[in-house]
């Protein structure tokens, strides 16, 4: 076998730390090196020529390339391999500059490493055996987790792209945080105006299955061939019969017994509701915790008013299979709660804003529906705890956010701007109102956004200061903010009517338990992992699962916007062709060696370990084996660190090839 | 029979002076409750305040030399009724354990080895150990009358990832102690601000000021009583009243407890038993329920 | 190898999307750890069969470091739970015949802990470095190889050798 | 003795099952397996205190399997097991080797047995496996013959050998180990003897690559003893055959034991002992303990 | 200790870092801390200030300053603190650095108090009250500030005359022997 050895010095990035031409000449002389050489840019068109041109000169059986990550130009290799006529699994490559150069500063020791990491591929690539890519079918729909303007979004790019949908929502209806929204920034437009024409447009989409109030429940399958078990939850209302006339929400005696999540608990709502006026579809909910019939079998009121007999309490939940190609994932974000407490909460709370125990102390999203025409005070401006209007109001910003302490490290993006808009739409609406911003700095990166913010500041008086409050108590309904205005170095005491606390934006609570029924990672913070940072921002590590929006990290509309459509189109990128091809990396079964102990199938995570019969001519059974499909196996290797009598092999990572890099050491 | 509750007891220097007082109602209630004290032999200063605000090798050195005691005679947990000892003594353990170098250097200048993990309780931990239902099952008198500010202080909830008992903030287990003597509590704001401490002798000024805005917070809320669990709160608490007085000529007194007394109370003692008697500002229960009922 | 030279040799088997992937942020993120490690990369935590530890420690390794994704992070599910029982086993058996602790140590780090990898590796070469030379399994390695000597080709053999084949 | 014959042989008569495997008295104090295909063989069949031989572990022999078709049917077996054997019959359900269906249990109620053959039964001589064993009343059986007796108490040597070794330091529980495991002469025997290594090609015959290496040298006797040990952590069903088995009076049990101790403590299992739960190795639990990972 | 490359010198930050395991580069300014400090009004120097003081190098800045002195240590600060930077344990270190450094301190009463404090214990292994205050007054000439509250406590027994001695005190007096500064 003849081998070539290729020593990449990526410019400086690992000529700087590795010494390549030593580690090219030292690699010379190991058993089955034909040719070893290093060069500036090796993945480069003159870079990858020279290995082409040294394949076909030296007719070499298979290379190592000494490069970067094989998770950034593995596949540039092998198809340089692949021109030149190497199998591309003939091909491996020592990650010299993330797991070598990077992280060492002796160029002694680095370059010794490299030559032993060097000659570790060397000896697997001896070992490695021609693979052919396996192909698989794609089924071109797309399932779209959320329907928030993320998911709304993607659903429509998808679905007017030709391809199906389904769009699966959790709530009664669809739109999400931004249905909830006043005016947006830094124009302050209508938020509901904007968002639902295109509510509207999802759910006469003829291509969009449109499933509220249902929750993925199980996701089998891989890129291309998801098959996907919803959760239909049980409304409790035929939504072929209903036609949203609202009869039965009127009529419901039930009227202060449940909070209404929409208006973030600052109205109530009946048993029987549809979670707001313009909600999509527009079919009511009844809530069996609160609705009478379900405690004692009576009233029934809701029935007899239904002209369509829509009403069914005995409606169950429904759970639905649908097979799709491609999931997006745009479950958006929660705001954090400062009512938790330490004890039933992962993050720690802030005690010294009371913990929620004072009425005025509001945050983000219910200072929207306050100042909401169509919220909860029809627009004015009135605090929950009497209703009368706020002179004074502190806004804080960062409660949660950047507290390693109390909440979470990162920032959530959005509070500077839209602490800004509440501000200003506060003292558009109260002209002797006073508003005072307490803030740590202010970030308002995009296009009109800083703008927006100094308008705040110039034209609409609002008084900023800099520094985190320290505590808020109360004293005869005033609330006693505390602060230091770090700028001139002075404590400062705001009496204020109002407070609107700008809480972090948090992942949903659920969003680890649903990246773990996808099969996605996610951050110590629940939001969904990314691919790479910068170049795979949309794709999740798990191929054919794409993200979009608040569910990867806080984000602000345009940019969850933005980001849905980027998911749309990866999407459509999949079912570009009708086949996909994938790494031939999956386990084989020995048959002749299999006991059929079928411990490989019991830890198999895909269920790719099926039951075969080895019979006689005579058609007698005499043994039951293992048998893998290739279709379903994903290439982990479980089967083969379990098997006792190692009668099992993943292709490309096979034991001897395990073996040759442990000796190479 | 029940076997008898052995708790170590680290008193700190307050407790054989000021706050006299205090030593002689814990030891009395713990033994009416069915516990006695087993008192860490030859103990010295713990530190509070003035070698850790000068010199941290000091400070960790005198807090671990009781606690070393402690484990040299045997014991597993102790309690220290005084909360800045209480502080000091599970700081000086935290660091220990956070640091391996600290835990060398205290070692070294000690001639030890800390095998244990020896539990510093604070009085609220103690109450917890011997178990409320005790205080129930023994309660004379329910304290109807009393309208508690249970004050905590700095010292007693912070640092929460050190003390780990309740809530920095927001805490409540005072509260659920002091109710088990019939008494009601208040919801009030200054559960946790600072009196001022250590400054009780250099910057009375300080210290009376802020005193002084705590008891009229509590004033405020409708309480009657304030019960305190450290013996430096109590002295600028309870003492200090006396320049209140002459500084703010409407200043009207207002009785400051440890919560020793009030739970001796409740569990039928006398003020004059429980050292009551021995305060700046005076407190009798009888004469303030009939107070009471007559307005 | 003279005493104060010695330098350990210490192999990490890590799965291929969260710790090896964790490795490559390290690198990116320029941190630095020692050079003693060498990583050999395996698809999931689930694939790492025990028999590698003791190959390894056959081919001289001093210490030993199996890393994956954090429960429930797992690319494949399930591989890394699979894994935690059977390195229990392994852990303890292996503690029961002798084997030091901290020649064999088990880390999660995800993609996204490029510090952590750091850490773990950095930890596990300075304990092995404070444990000095794998006397228990180097006495093994010195009996087998003074009975079954490996043939040794020095560079210069070699070049006579390709000079006599021209 | 004579219900088991009876019993036996009209399972033969009737045609229920192709054979018996069981146990034949050789002389006073020794008994040998005997696989009885025949009347007269089930009159040789006993069941005593010398009945020491694990028979779980012909079920998976070729030569035993091959039994079963007869004339073009496709018979069940019969087995005499002791209830400690029974653990191994269910552990090979368990893992696919057997179908419960296809094997008939013949067991006993047991009081233990002798550690060796030639020895009297007394408290003295119980068998190292008999010590710590609790199922003296079979878990499965199809029949169930002998009286409920009272198991002799002795102190658990194993038990307390594991736990002296516990307390040596690391290097001196290696040296222990080594000179014990430097006694093996690779004949295999604990292999051959074990009822759960049933593999078609032990991992050690595995050439390429080259698992564990063969030949007798420490190196390769350390390996192979602890490829042995953890293949059969959590499965291990403590019969002690494998010790017996060993000419060179490697105290295997040690590791077994400790494996199955583990096992116990850490996951609350114990092998063999029930068809419905899952086998341990092969499943998870979320919950398991996370201590041993950074 | 702190471990540094290239001949770095040992600064200030760096030694008072040594003394409370964490970095002054911990804090970004965000003033809660002096907005929740009890005796901020007191101060000269906001005590987000001394940080920042010590973060830039302005050492004599902040070791002048009368903040750290003010401190009562009520750790409302460090509780607070969104960083997690124990604010206390920095004034700690600060105080601890100006005495080393033998920086003048404004408010030398509270100075007066801690050494007379010490010497107390150094001299008898437990708090000495009535000697504490004596040697207090003494030295600061506060001589009848205390007229208010003394002689009653007296009387109560509150105050012991006599100094309350523990049996082992060379142990103790060993401790401040060996943790003494150089």
């Amino acid at each position: 076998m003849k081998i070539g050895v290729f020593i990449c010095h990526c410019g400086e990035n690992i000529g700087r730390t590795v010494d390549c031409p030593r580690v090219a000449k030292a690699c010379e002389w190991l058993p089955g090196v034909e040719v070893s050489i290093d060069y500036k840019y090796m993945c480069s068109d003159p870079g990858q020529n020279m290995i082409k041109k040294e394949i076909i000169d030296k007719k070499l059986d298979a290379i190592v390339v000494g490069s970067c990550s094989p998770h950034m130009h593995e596949k540039t290799f092998r198809k340089a391999a692949v021109a030149a006529g190497i199998n591309p699994f003939l091909v491996e490559i020592t990650n010299l500059r993330e797991h070598c150069s990077w992280v060492h500063d002796d160029i002694e020791a680095a370059t010794e490493k490299a030559i032993e990491m060097v000659r570790m591929s060397v000896e697997k690539v001896k070992r490695d055996q021609p693979l052919t890519t396996i192909e698989v079918p794609v089924t071109k729909r797309t399932l779209v987790i959320g329907g928030g303007i993320a998911g709304i979004q993607a659903a429509l790019d998808v679905a007017n792209a030709g391809y199906e949908v389904v769009l699966v929502e959790k709530e009664p209806s669809i739109g999400g945080h931004m249905s909830q929204l006043s005016e947006t920034f830094p124009t302050l437009d209508c938020s509901q105006c904007i968002l639902t024409p295109r509510m509207v447009e999802v759910y006469q989409h003829p291509k969009i299955k449109l499933m509220t109030f249902s929750e993925v429940e199980k996701v089998d399958g891989f890129i291309g061939n998801f098959t996907v078990t919803i959760r239909n939850k049980a409304r409790h209302i035929d939504e072929d019969k209903c036609t949203g006339c609202g009869l039965c929400i009127t009529k419901c005696p039930i009227r202060k017994k449940a909070y209404n999540s929409f208006e973030e608990n600052l109205a109530h709502r009946p048993a029987v509701y549809v979670p707001f006026p313009q909600a999509v579809p527009n079919i009511p909910v009844i809530d069996e915790t609160v609705c009478t019939h379900y405690k004692n079998g009576k009233c029934g009121i809701c029935v007899t008013v239904c002209g369509r007999e829509a009403i069914n309490f005995d409606q169950q939940d429904k759970l639905v299979t649908e097979e799709v190609g491609a999931i997006i994932m745009a479950t958006g974000y929660k705001l954090y709660n400062i009512d938790k407490k330490p004890d039933d909460s992962i993050y720690k709370g802030y005690g010294e804003y009371g913990y929620g125990k004072y009425k005025d102390v509001v945050d983000g999203l219910q200072f929207e529906r306050i100042a909401s025409a169509s919220g909860p005070t029809e627009g004015e401006f009135k605090r929950p705890s009497d209703g009368k209007e706020p002179k004074k109001i502190v806004f804080i910003q960062c409660v949660g956010s950047r507290d390693e302490s109390k909440g979470f490290s990162y920032c959530s993006k959005i509070c500077c701007m839209y602490t800004a808009k509440h501000a200003m739409l506060y003292k558009h609406k109260v002209h002797d109102g006073e508003a005072y911003v307490f803030y740590m700095d202010i970030r308002s990166g995009g296009k009109m956004y800083d703008e927006f913010v100094r308008r705040a500041i110039e034209e609409d008086g609002v008084k900023y200061i800099r520094g985190r409050v320290s505590k808020i108590t109360e004293e005869d309904g005033k609330y006693i903010v505390k602060g230091e205005d770090t700028l001139a170095g002075m404590p400062i005491t705001i009496e204020a009517d109002m407070v609107v606390l700008a809480t972090a934006m948090i992942a949903q609570p659920d969003a680890s338990t649903l990246a773990q029924t996808v099969g996605i990672p996610y951050d110590k913070h629940g939001f969904f992992n990314e691919a790479h940072p910068k170049l795979r921002p949309i794709e999740s590590t798990t191929g054919g699962v794409f993200l979009a929006g608040a569910c990867q990290s806080p984000k602000d509309i345009p940019e969850s916007v933005a980001m849905a459509s980027a998911a749309a189109a990866k999407a459509m990128v999949l079912f570009g062709s009708d086949k996909l091809e994938r790494e031939p990396v999956v386990a084989k079964v020995s048959a002749d060696l299999c006991a059929g102990c079928f411990l490989c199938k019991k830890v198999c995570p895909y269920g790719a370990v099926e039951v075969r019969e080895v019979k006689t001519r005579d058609g007698v059974v005499i043994k039951e084996i293992a048998y893998v499909n290739e279709g379903l196996c994903q290439g982990c290797g479980t089967c083969t660190a379990s098997c006792p009598s190692k009668s099992v092999e993943l292709a490309g990572f096979n034991n001897e090839e395990i073996f040759a890099q442990i000796a190479a050491l | 029979m029940e076997a008898i509750l052995k708790v170590g007891y680290f008193p700190g220097c307050s407790q054989t002076g000021t706050a006299r007082e205090y030593d002689i109602s814990l030891r009395k209630v713990v033994e009416n409750l069915g516990a006695s004290f087993d008192e860490v032999k030859d103990w010295s200063c713990c530190g509070a305040t003035s070698a850790h605000v000068t010199n941290h090798k000091l400070a960790s050195a005198l807090a671990m030399r009781n606690v070393m005691l402690a484990e040299q005679q045997g014991l597993d947990d102790m309690v220290a009724p005084c909360a800045a000892c209480y502080n000091r003594l599970v700081s000086s353990q935290y660091e220990m354990k956070k640091h391996p170098e600290v835990k060398q250097e205290v070692e070294s200048v000690l001639e030890t080895k800390f095998q244990k993990d020896i539990k510093v309780m604070n009085l609220i931990e103690l109450f917890m150990k011997i178990g409320l239902e005790k205080i129930t099952e023994n309660r004379k008198e329910e304290l109807k009358s009393l309208n508690v500010a249970c004050y905590y202080g700095c010292l007693l909830v912070r640092p929460a990832e050190i003390t780990k008992f309740d809530d920095a903030e927001q805490p409540t287990s005072m509260e659920k102690l002091v109710e088990l003597t019939g008494a009601k509590t208040v919801d009030w704001n200054s559960k946790v601000e600072c009196c001022g401490a250590a400054h009780s002798i250099a910057r009375r000024d300080i210290v009376v000021e802020l005193s002084k805005k705590i008891i009229d917070d509590a004033k405020r809320h409708g309480a009657n009583v304030m019960v305190v669990a450290c013996p430096m709160c109590h002295t600028n608490l309870d003492m200090r009243q006396t320049i209140m007085k002459r500084v703010f000529p409407e200043y009207k007194e207002f009785p400051v407890l440890y919560l020793t007394e009030l739970l001796g109370l409740a569990l039928g003692m006398d003020e004059k038993e429980l050292g009551i008697d021995l305060h700046t500002v005076k407190f009798n229960y009888n004469e303030l329920a009939a107070e009471k009922a007559t307005v | 190898m003279s005493e104060e030279k010695w330098e350990p040799k210490i192999v990490a088997f890590v799965c291929n999307w969260c710790t090896y992937t964790g490795a490559d942020l390290a690198g990116t993120s320029r941190l630095k750890y020692p050079t003693n490690v060498k990583l050999i990369r395996v698809m999931c935590s689930g694939g790492i069969d025990p028999v590698f530890i003791l190959k390894a420690f056959e081919r001289g390794a001093d210490g030993i470091l199996v890393s994956g994704c954090h429960p429930n992070d797992c690319h494949y599910n399930a591989g890394n739970f699979h894994a935690r029982r059977r390195w229990e086993f392994f852990d303890e058996l292996l503690k029961f015949l002798g084997i030091e602790e901290g020649r064999l140590q088990f880390s999660w780090v995800s993609a996204s802990e490029g510090k952590k990898f750091v850490d773990v590796v950095t930890k596990v070469t300075n304990d092995v470095k404070a444990m000095g030379q794998f006397k228990a399994y180097k006495d093994l390695n010195d009996e087998f190889t003074a009975k079954f000597p490996e043939p040794v080709l020095n560079e210069k053999e070699i070049i006579m050798s390709e000079e006599d084949a021209k | 003795m004579d219900d088991l014959r009876k019993y036996a042989a009209e399972l033969l008569e009737k045609g229920e099952v192709a054979a018996v495997i069981g146990y034949q008295q050789v002389s006073e104090k020794r008994t040998k397996p005997i696989i009885a295909k025949t009347a007269e063989d089930c009159a040789k069949l006993v069941f005593n205190e010398y009945c020491l031989n694990n028979l779980a572990v012909y079920l998976t022999k070729a030569r035993v399997k091959e039994l079963r078709r007869v004339n073009g049917a496709v018979l069940k077996l019969a087995i005499t097991a002791k209830p400690c054997d029974v653990h191994g019959i269910v552990a090979l359900i368990q893992e696919s080797q057997l179908k419960r269906e296809d094997v008939t249990i013949i067991s006993f109620n047991c009081a233990g047995v002798v550690k060796d053959f030639g020895m009297d039964f007394n408290g003295e001589t119980l068998a190292t496996k008999c010590v710590p064993c609790d199922t003296h009343k079979p878990l499965y059986s199809d029949m169930v013959f002998g009286e409920e007796k009272e198991t002799p108490k002795v102190s658990d040597e194993v038990l307390a050998k594991i736990e002296s070794i516990e307390k040596m330091s690391a290097a001196e529980r290696f040296e222990y180990f080594k000179a014990e495991f430097d006694k093996c002469i690779k004949c295999y025997a604990c292999r051959a003897a074990c009822p759960l290594c049933y593999c078609q090609r032990c991992i050690t015959d595995k050439t390429i690559p080259r698992w564990v290496e063969s030949s007798a040298h420490s190196r390769g006797n350390f390996s192979w003893n602890v490829v042995r040990a953890f293949h059969l952590s959590g499965r291990c069903i403590g019969c002690g055959e494998c010790e017996r088995a060993c000419p060179m009076d490697i105290p295997l049990s040690l590791l077994n034991r400790k494996m199955v101790i583990e096992a116990k403590e850490a996951y609350s299992y114990i092998s063999g002992r029930s068809l419905e739960t899952p086998t341990l190795v092969g499943s998870f639990d979320v919950k398991d303990s996370d201590e041993l990972f950074m | 200790m702190s471990s540094h490359t290239h001949n770095h010198v040992h600064t200030i930050a760096d030694d008072i870092k040594d003394k409370t395991f964490q970095d002054v580069s911990l804090c970004y300014q965000c003033g809660k801390c002096s907005a929740g400090c009890p005796v901020r009004y007191y101060m000269d120097v906001a005590p987000n200030k001394v940080v920042r003081l010590i973060q830039l190098g302005f050492y004599e800045e902040a070791l002048k300053s009368t903040t750290p002195w003010l401190c009562a240590g009520c750790m409302t600060c460090s509780s607070r603190c969104p960083q997690e930077f124990d604010l206390a344990k920095f004034m700690d270190a600060v105080r601890e650095t100006a005495i080393e450094k033998g920086v003048k301190v404004k408010d030398k009463d509270i100075i007066t108090f801690h050494k007379a404090f010490l010497n107390q214990i150094k001299s008898f292994g437990r708090a000495y009250e009535v000697g504490l205050v004596a040697e207090y007054k003494l030295k600061t000439m506060h001589l009848f500030d205390d007229v208010d509250s003394s002689p009653g406590m007296l009387l109560k027994g509150k105050l012991k005359v006599l100094p309350h001695n523990i049996k082992d005190k060379e142990s103790v007096k060993k401790i401040f022997k060996k943790t003494a500064k150089k």
